[in-house]
């Protein structure tokens, strides 16, 4: 318990800045709606990278002025932005072609879990009463070619978010290439969940005490 | 003469009838074609069966129409957005039917039924309670589900400029489901920002063909929904 | 054999005229290569009719004047055409969705043979070294709401293109509307092959006699 | 930096690969991008599998790179054309095979293929012979057969402006199979007329994003197909 007095883990921003910096010059990336959106902010300078939004726009950018916002030009999120000289609109099947035709290179995606196996779901808690509502999630994680996962390690009642089986309805099986925590960056490798990086101030057998699923060191 | 400019959103719908499926254009509230919805909240139809990506929001829009009970069921991606309260709560108390189609997956259904592909396979919701009970196949080793095309009596449109002809053009994200829905409806029927001639419209630049339009209505200053849902409003107006 | 003296049936141009008069006004029409190119010439005065082609173009205009010829605008036959006022281009597959989705009113085609049951084979003789092509053929009697035929009646060694069963292959089955040839028009309805109009000099026992599959009089 | 410009065809055409499947834009002249296919002739690659409308005309071309031997397989919908006389005598004399496919399949086929869609159902072809042998199926009581996507390790394709991100425009016709081509190769290599400067081409006019396009190669004044086989000229000149 201890602990908690000192800093432990990375912050969203520094968790975002993870995530940049393992997006390449030159990819296309969709972004997801919350802490993914964070990403952008931070991929290092000299780095060309276009945003898609699956609403229709190839080269998204950054957020507008109050007095240059359109209400026909937002994101996935509904949030007002901008398109970047070099942009281009197109209509919903052709966005998705874009998705499933696995052209686009990155998608960042929040998750309720992860399995030891890349398994995600991120669309449901399957609670009863809840209104189901999947949006292009499962398009993405089955059509684009590199799916990363930024997440707070645990829920707020402890629990791992990295989980051994998924209790939580599925998005998409297998698929999760590397999940970025608020503790650790771990690589879903064929060996297993391999821990590439740690937050400061967490060590191996923290994570591991933190986490549902066998981790590797690295 | 080829003539599809009518006088007013009335008499843009004044022909979508009870049990109608009813494609309606719009991702949040861009490409929402809201005065075309309120019109059909006056014209009375019902029973309606309405494919859009959302359920609207507020009391305006697509959420009114559904608050009038006029939709038997909604087929869409995400039901529910910010300030959407309508179908979530008639949701719960079974008044209205839900299916809820992956996006890329309603978007591509969509199109299908437009271009006349009654099915397709595609490897987005497999693995998931979204595929339950639909037909699997594998090609080349990897799985796909098969889905079917969407076609619909009425599309609800808005777009940019149209001319006589019906052919369209978008703003921005507003295109959003616009131009696959067009081609999926056997009447389409569109409202639009401006009304432009014959020829201003750059035959490179059309989006939507007007062989895909039924009928086209001006509608100068549409209605900003996230304005109206921030000033409380209701349709009808009070 | 004295029948030769006087004119029988219909010219090329007339049969166009008819087709022409069976075009509503506000119709979108698809041309094919050869004889059905005429029709777009016949179209009554007052008639608002959108010509499309399958190379990606709705709004077909007239033949240009030689020096404003764009080797880059032609028709399905690769002739070059002009656009009209409110034209738009589009994509193969684009195009095709109008065809294959029933969104094409008319396409008049010429054909090699039609059975009494509305097949056409107008793509293929079957005869072995020819090299077999299709176009889009198979897709505009598979997609087009109405499928006129404008042909010969007979072919060149006098045998009869409406026939009881096409020898030749395929391109639909049970597509045809109407056939219009230079000795008639012939409405292709449930009850069988109903002859709507004569030519010039033709009536219907001699028109029989030029016929493989029966007919009955309208 | 993203940047797709390369400075010659043969730069653009350097990875292919022998035995190669290929697709190729135009119809007829419209959209065939000459300079390419001749840079493909030097570059010599050979046993490629070509998918285009047609089998090009005279000596130059498609034409030209099938008299070369280059080509085992065509897949397309019209292998003859005005003054195609290369293919259909290689063609009968068994040294390059066919697939015919309908002109709209085709198109829908490379539009599945870059759309992740492994298999769709379609009416054109049923009750003919271009359909034995492939599988049936009736919804709501018509019959369809089910054809494949296809996809390519290269397309060639010829546009009318580009800039440095991939976005194209084409010009009228010449438009027809690029757009959906561009999306079903692992590499997309295209001749331009002109390179224009990033923002130069309309947001709302862009018909190929850049996201499908791998490289570009500025073609100012692109060869007159139709001149070069009314002049008899034969690629490589003479």
């Amino acid at each position: 318990m201890e602990i908690k007095e000192t800093k432990v883990g990375w912050s969203r921003i520094e968790m975002a800045q993870k995530v940049a910096l393992d997006i390449p010059d030159e990819s296309y990336v969709n972004l997801g709606i919350g802490l993914p959106e964070l990403v952008a902010d931070h991929v290092p300078e000299g780095r060309e990278v276009i945003y898609h939004t699956e609403n229709g726009l190839l080269g998204m950018g950054p957020i507008p002025e109050e007095s240059e916002r359109d209400p026909e030009l937002i994101n996935a999120g509904k949030k007002n932005i901008t398109a970047i000289k070099g942009g281009s609109f197109f209509h919903h099947a052709d966005s998705f072609t874009m998705i499933r035709g696995k052209h686009i290179d990155i998608c960042v995606l929040g998750a309720f879990q992860v399995s030891k196996d890349g398994d995600i779901a991120n669309w449901s808690t399957g609670k009863p009463g809840a209104i189901p509502a999947v949006g292009g999630a499962m398009d993405l994680v089955a059509g684009v070619k590199r799916i990363f996962v930024i997440t707070q390690h645990n829920t707020k009642d402890g629990k791992s978010k990295l989980v051994n089986e998924c209790t939580y309805p599925l998005t998409g099986k297998g698929v999760v290439e590397t999940i970025y925590t608020n503790l650790a960056i771990i690589d879903l490798k064929k060996e297993g969940l391999v821990v590439r990086e740690m937050g400061p101030n967490v060590d191996f057998e923290y994570l591991q005490e933190h986490t549902e699923a066998p981790l590797i060191k690295s | 003469m080829i003539n599809k400019i009518v006088s007013s959103p009335a008499e843009a719908v004044a022909n979508i009838f009870d049990g109608a499926m009813i494609m309606i254009g719009g991702f949040g509230e861009a490409g929402s074609p809201i005065e075309l919805i309120h019109a059909l909240i006056d014209q009375g139809a019902k029973n309606l069966t309405v494919i859009s990506n959302n359920t609207g929001s507020g009391h305006v829009g697509i959420a009114s129409l559904i608050e009038h009970r006029r939709v038997a069921k909604m087929i869409c991606s995400f039901p529910r957005t910010l300030n959407s309260t309508v179908f979530p709560e008639l949701y719960n108390k079974g008044e209205v039917d839900l299916e809820l189609v992956p996006q890329g997956t309603l978007a591509e259904r969509i199109r299908a039924g437009g271009a006349g592909i009654p099915a397709f396979y595609t490897p987005s919701s497999v693995n998931t309670s979204l595929a339950n009970g639909k037909e699997l196949r594998d090609f080349d080793g990897i799985t796909y589900v098969m889905e079917y095309g969407l076609k619909a009596d009425f599309s609800l449109v808005k777009c940019e400029a149209a001319d006589r002809y019906g052919n369209l053009i978008y703003n921005k994200t507003a295109r959003n489901f616009g131009p696959v829905m067009c081609t999926a409806a056997d009447q389409t029927l569109v409202q639009a920002k401006r009304i432009v001639e014959l020829g201003d419209i750059d035959p490179e630049c059309v989006v939507t063909p007007g062989i895909f339009v039924k009928k086209v209505v001006e509608v100068t200053n549409p209605s900003d929904e996230s304005k109206l849902v921030a000033e409380e409003r209701s349709y009808p107006w009070k």
